[in-house]
């Protein structure tokens, strides 16, 4: 009997004809998104539509929702509680839950003004420390999940409790912390970059995906694989275009693009790429799909939820630390309300599950949009607070209503 | 990073102290939160009404923060896109509000500290003083406690408000100071959320470790909790409840006095109050010099060490003997309010009834 | 005959009140293929999760080409060189099919993942398998049973296994798939792996298997060389009686056709 | 060839020589018992472990925490959470999360006062619509979830603001309503049993518990089925006659049983039995098991999912009305702050799953019990907020971690 | 012959891009055994979930004794009498064994579930199956791989079905168990109800299959009485080739043993 490789080439089958493939044509790129979108796979898209419908509603109310100061506003309204949110969708990808976020960005935002102000320390090092301090609650959270089994429900719960009673021990009697106007802390929030820098970032972005995905087709093309066609990459780029250059060319009328905003964009597209490009993102991808399953693959699932923690604390202290810029003042009651509630909201309207496994760092962005301009809108229009609280609830529905119909009928399809 | 980004000052918005009575302009109004009644029943529609006679043509855009520091932010920063001529801004947290102050001067839009003295160097201040309010609720709770001759060996419980809430750490700061060795303090909470249930609780669990009978009286930092106070001391079995203080003149609150549950309540006598606020927008956003009008203007610090031309009211004490010539008198309830079903057969009630 | 590359002996494992597995031994040569047979529910899986990490033993020792090691999670057996393919096959539902394959041993440049070069190799295994799936980028948990269980034989190929477990392989397979699952097993044997194969497929066993290890109810039961025993001795072992519903039906059925092609 | 009916008895197996059977004498007994303590198979023993250890210490703190008096007051503040979690216990047990009770309670305690106070409706009218009310509501919320496919975490979520919003609205510019403190309202949270009838009710539930169960067995035995014996049932019987007659005796040197906690007891009790032994009960499990699997057993999972977020509302109702019953007052804060979180978070300590199928009503008992203790401990102790805070962290971790340690153990047997 | 039970015609269903049925027909009649055969992914799982109401097909009729139905839940599909075994179970993990036969169709007394009665039944119906559960009260989830098939298999036959689907059944069974299902499926012919049964082992569809219904990616490809079939010409219906790996495989081992017990 001849020895064979299991490579062997004897019996490699015929294609497949069952699936229906489109072919490169614009005509065959529009049937395929209309299958899509039959088939209920439609990713982003329709928090992008509730997103659009709610501008269009709320301008049409009040002519000043889409000028360019508004939109700028919002721009640094959704950061900090999108960056916590950013830290969230890693551990709903896990398949948990972190209450704690709030609390976390509470007390990371206490100890930089105590250490910034009441210490003296220089801002950059008050900054480097607050990180810190979220990075080593994030371990001790997630050691105690992973290695003492304490469902992270209550973990987390006690974490929201204990660090917000830190908080105040750490502001003491004093209560709220003024940090200085000039100082690198109120720099992060209070910096605009002029029309050109906005600009040369909108250019390098969208150059930067279209060449990655053109050389990424062409590798596939060169492999044998099925690879996108020329026109599908530019439309799509023409497509991510828009937004970029239009937000550009909005906030340019304004002070220009502020740096905060870049930072929250560049922490969710460095998510999104650690997500979907790296080891790390695939094991907490598979640790959230079955853990066990990662596991009897050699994954140490521990380390990874530890990790996982880890970062959610470290996003909740940047984003604390954001707050603290834009407020000028770290208080008592920083960290608190509905932060929580906003965070893990906006990674769930933005389509990430909370079983685990299924989201994006993009949800960060697109769910942060949608509450902040729900409220934003809802601020311009000046509502009562008891009107206002159910509008909001209805909008927050209706955007997401649209989502669930086509997650419906692809949930139809999926097996059991 | 700042190497290639330029930081704005304030570039545009506002066209500063250049608007008219005549023509008219607009005036934001931003109060902290909904959940005691005087911000939504009489600062808003007192101030309205202010802003409606001395300025005819002036529109008010208003806004509720619900006790949130950053929501108030986001709300400030929609009127500023608005465009509102100037602000008046009832802080929730005062010194956390340095951060709107600092944005609306860099549009060139004034700031008038309405109720609480937001830092960042407002353009005018009218306000009860907070640590007023709370010396002046001790003082009051010190002489009913006096009047029933409990003397300097009484006993108090104090039910603070939320230890999140920086006001709530002004009134316990005004109360002890005049509390502090007058009375002993035999069990001391803060209260989160200023929540009634929270405070009742409290109440039981002092109640537990004191005894009932033991309590002279109750310092309640308002009268949401007071009522989880009253609530607690009912259950307990106590017919011949201690004076509990309360704050903000509630319609409930008044009802609890006049039934004689609650000792007493501060009354903030809104009105000249809004007016005051009205009058000072309009002079900070047309330019003109404000004197103070009969109260007259004074000049506080804040703790930037600004100083900030001011008018500060006296609080009035509320008790069932005055509830005729403040809260009534002024138009803030009216009798039938007060004396629902429930009430009527209460002194208050059918003495009102009668006469 | 050359030295065993893996040797248990002693191995007890109770799962709460159940003792789910007995003082039981085993023993697997470089080259060789071990059937692993014994009723439903005799601890066959169990003892395939004690090998592999998953559920480590209570008690009892392994030796790995003579000498003792512990093996407390499944990457020390993966370390060791064993390849294990579960009966509930352990995929992630929510990842496609390539990234199912290379779970735990992705392919990286420069800490990028190679998702080209991991698609190519992927189709090239499962064409060498002989299994239609439409498209490498649907979540597994969109394949029919057999494909599920191609993936996890694929996967367990892509490593250098020394010792290969294959718990009840072609249990969902076609008939193609089936036969070249068992040319696989066969190349492995010939390439001087050790392989366990459990399977209740007598034919398939007795087409592949040199040895058959029967458990009964937690415990050994019986040794074979698989070339020496005939069908019904295997299956008294098994069954753990002569007069068992097999022999039974044997001796009762006649219709056409059942004379086991 | 015989006919045979499937349930031929040619085949029967001999007994299965593997599973360890305890024997019914007491040694056999604590074997089994020692078995399940190694196996992880505790129950609820551990957060009972936890309970005595946290009164055990307060005890020695301060000893009025376990007075007559405190324990008293006890039982009433955990009450009105405690129904909600009962609530929130069927949504866990469904894999699904309900964000409104708090809410809920809120506007339907606003719903009652502004129908018994401001429209003069009777009370017990006034309470009947209010309990009503949340019905209404958690049929809006279930329909949402379970026909429009949006995740129960938006939905709740949205009612969680869009109710809170309605509140204020009901409320109006009042703020606050008093309720008279000798209506029907009162007097649910008022009463208190006189010695005797506290007594005998501790008598009819231990005899009908060890009747019932006795009745059990022997049905057991007779049809040849594996059965607890006698001795076994008596000790468990005994067990359980401690707390009871131990709390009637504690209660009745205060003012006797409150009916309050009576009614929180009685919905415990009724909805455990609904649970363990009604097929509605049967299909929530399976629901929360494998919602596919119980589709394809012809269970219409549409409407388990709709009926049990109409029940977690409709307690959650009642405890709004119990809350107001206590405080005499319903206000624009009721049912906000830490009111979900504390629901939510008795269901977990008590043992509840967050991931559903897994869990029992009395969790809502336990999980109360130690939240109220903790938190009745720490005011008798009287801290600083801030440290209070941070030792309400520390024990509920601790509370927890029996339990976790126990069930990892259990974990670590499960399959994948 | 006597009028079909169930007939389908016309069948087809797409996921996404997959169009996984096209234009499929099937018929069964009372006390006939038909077989579903194909290679994997040949959509004969997806098939049995038209029928049994799990996934609607997208466009075709179905005909219950001769009159249209429509069947859009697994409840529809119940009334008529269609009782199925799932490939993938479909049992919920969480339960026990007797709470996961009963389900949806618990007794009660006065209300009240009936445990002793269910325990009874349950422990009658396994016993007949000869499998050994060491106790009825544990959850599923911590049952052996055949254990879990046999609880499906008593499952279905708790009701009063008409026709029984059974998709691959014996896949995870030991030889003895695989014997009492197969002595069942002739009992349920025997009874006169019809029998759809997956499986590709083909000695078992030749022992108790009256007619084999073959798909092929999706679509019809031969319906043969199995005793005029020879095993070749089937399996080249199912790979659609009568060069396949089963063929060549056959023609090369000649390994002692492998001649098909
Ligand atoms: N996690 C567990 N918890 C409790 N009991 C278990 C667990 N896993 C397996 N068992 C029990 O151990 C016994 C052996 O199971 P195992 O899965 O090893 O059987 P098997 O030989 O693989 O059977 P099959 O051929 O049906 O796959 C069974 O009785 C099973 O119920
Ligand atoms: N929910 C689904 N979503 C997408 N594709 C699916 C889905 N279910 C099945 N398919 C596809 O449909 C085809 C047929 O699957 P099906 O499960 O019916 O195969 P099968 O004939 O039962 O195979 P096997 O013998 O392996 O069980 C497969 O290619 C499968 O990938
Ligand atoms: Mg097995
Ligand atoms: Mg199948």
């Amino acid at each position: 009997m001849a020895q064979q490789t299991p490579v062997a080439g004897e019996t490699v089958p015929a294609p497949d004809p069952r699936p229906i493939v489109a072919g490169g044509s614009p005509r065959g790129l529009v049937q395929a998104g209309l299958r899509r979108l039959r088939g209920g796979e439609l990713g982003a898209l329709p928090v992008l539509v509730g997103l659009v419908v709610i501008c269009v509603v709320f301008q049409s109310l009040n002519s000043n929702f889409l000028s360019p100061q508004n939109l700028s506003n919002l721009t640094l309204q959704v950061v900090s509680t999108g960056l916590m949110s950013c830290g969230v969708i890693m551990v709903l990808l896990l398949g948990e839950i972190d209450l704690s976020v709030g609390s976390v960005s509470g007390v990371s935002g206490a100890v930089l003004a105590v250490l910034a102000v009441n210490q003296g320390l220089p801002e950059p090092v008050a900054i480097a420390l607050a990180v810190l301090t979220g990075a080593l609650i994030g371990v001790v959270h997630g050691t105690i999940f992973a290695k003492v089994g304490v469902p992270a429900f209550v973990v987390t719960l006690a974490g929201l409790i204990g660090w917000q009673g830190a908080q105040l021990y750490l502001l003491g009697s004093d209560g709220t912390i003024n940090v200085p106007y000039d100082g690198a802390i109120a720099y992060l929030t209070q910096t605009y970059f002029v029309p050109a820098v906005g600009w040369g970032i909108a250019v390098v972005a969208v150059g930067l995906y279209t060449g990655l995905t053109l050389y990424g087709e062409r590798r596939r093309t060169a492999a044998g694989l099925p690879a996108r066609s020329v026109a599908e990459v530019l439309l799509r780029a023409g497509l991510l275009a828009v937004p970029v250059f239009g937000g550009v060319a909005v906030l340019n009328l304004w002070n220009g693009v502020p740096l905060a905003f870049l930072i929250f964009l560049g922490f969710v597209v460095v998510f999104d790429l650690v997500l979907r490009k790296t080891r790390y993102g695939r094991m907490v991808f598979a640790v959230g799909g079955s853990a066990e399953a990662a596991r009897r693959a050699g994954i140490n699932v521990d380390l990874i939820r530890i990790s996982v923690f880890a970062l959610a604390s470290t996003l909740a202290a940047v984003g604390g630390i954001l707050a603290v810029s834009r407020g000028f003042a770290v208080s008592q009651s920083s960290g608190g309300g509905d932060v929580l509630m906003l965070a893990i909201a906006a990674a769930v309207i933005g389509g990430t599950s909370l079983f685990g496994g299924r989201g994006s760092a993009y949800s960060a962005l697109l769910g942060g949009l949608v509450l902040g301009a729900i409220t934003s809108g809802l601020y311009l229009l000046q509502m009562d607070s008891s009107v206002r609280y159910m509008i909001t609830a209805a909008v927050l529905l209706v955007a997401v209503i649209l989502d669930a119909v086509s997650r419906r009928s692809r949930r139809a399809h999926a097996r059991g | 990073v700042t190497g290639c980004g330029t930081t704005t000052g304030g570039a545009a918005g506002g066209d500063g102290p250049s608007a008219s009575v005549e023509e008219g302009f607009q005036v934001g109004l931003l109060l902290p939160e909904s959940k005691t009644t005087r911000y939504e029943k009489f600062d808003r529609p007192f101030f309205e009404e202010a802003i409606a006679d001395l300025c005819p043509n002036c529109t008010v855009a208003y806004q509720n923060a619900d006790q949130d520091t950053s929501k108030q932010q986001s709300q400030a920063e929609a009127m500023l896109t608005e465009g509102v001529d100037v602000l008046v801004l009832d802080a929730v947290d005062a010194e956390a509000a340095a951060s709107i102050v600092q944005q609306a001067q860099s549009q060139n839009v004034p700031v008038v500290a309405y109720d609480r003295l937001a830092q960042g160097g407002v353009d005018y201040y009218v306000s009860f003083d907070n640590h007023t309010i709370g010396t002046v609720q001790a003082q009051a709770l010190i002489e009913a406690l006096e009047a029933e001759e409990a003397g300097e060996d009484a006993e108090i419980v104090m039910i603070n408000g939320s230890p999140t809430d920086p006001n709530a750490a002004d009134y316990k700061a005004g109360a002890h100071e005049v509390l502090d060795g007058q009375v002993s303090i035999g069990m001391e909470y803060d209260t989160p959320d200023w929540s009634p249930d929270r405070a009742q609780q409290q109440m039981e669990q002092a109640i537990t470790s004191i005894g009932a009978d033991e309590i002279d009286g109750v310092y309640s930092a308002n009268d949401g909790m007071a009522s989880g106070v009253i609530a607690a001391l009912k259950s307990a079995g106590v017919d011949d409840l201690p004076p509990v203080t309360g704050q903000d003149a509630e319609l409930a609150g008044i009802q609890r006095i006049i039934a004689g549950d609650q000792y007493m309540t501060i009354y903030k006598a809104i009105q000249p109050e809004a007016r005051t606020a009205a009058e000072m927008a309009i002079a900070a956003a047309t330019g003109e010099e404000y004197d103070g009008g009969e109260f007259g203007l004074i000049e506080v610090e804040d703790a930037g060490g600004e100083t900030v031309p001011a008018v500060l009211l006296d609080p009035v004490v509320v008790t069932e003997e005055n509830i005729e010539d403040t809260v009534i008198s002024d138009g803030y309830y009216s009798i039938e309010e007060i004396c629902t079903d429930a009430y009527a057969d209460t002194d208050f009630c059918t003495e009102a009834a009668s006469s | 005959m050359s030295e065993p590359v893996l040797e248990l002996s002693g191995i007890s494992k109770r799962f709460g009140a159940v003792q789910a597995l007995s003082d039981v031994s085993l023993r697997v040569h470089p080259g060789e293929v071990v059937a692993l047979l014994g009723d439903n529910g005799a601890g066959k899986s169990t003892l395939v999760k004690v090998i592999a990490g998953v559920n480590p033993a209570d008690t009892g020792t392994l030796l790995w080409e003579g000498r003792p090691v512990t093996v407390n999670k499944p990457g020390d057996a993966q370390q060791l060189g064993i390849a294990t393919i579960y009966q509930d096959l352990a995929l992630c539902d929510n990842l496609d099919i390539v990234a199912n394959l290379f779970l735990g041993g992705e392919r990286t440049t420069a800490g990028v993942l190679d998702e080209v070069g991991m698609e190519r190799r992927a189709r090239e295994l499962l064409d060498s398998l002989s299994v239609r799936i439409p498209s490498l980028r649907v979540p597994v948990a969109s394949l029919s049973g057999g494909q599920r269980q191609i993936i996890a034989i694929a996967r367990s190929l892509l490593g250098e296994p020394k010792v290969v477990m294959l718990d009840e392989p072609t249990a969902a397979l076609g008939v193609a798939q089936t036969a070249q699952v068992l040319d696989l097993i066969e190349r492995l044997r010939d390439q001087g792996l050790g392989v366990i194969l459990i399977s209740h497929n007598m034919a398939d066993v007795r087409a592949v298997a040199d040895r058959a290890v029967v458990l009964r109810l937690g415990r050994n039961a019986g040794d074979f060389r698989v070339e020496d025993t005939s069908y019904e001795e295997i299956v008294a072992a098994i069954t753990g009686a002569a007069d068992n519903p097999v022999a039974r039906r044997a001796g009762r059925v006649a219709v056409p056709g059942s004379e086991e092609a």
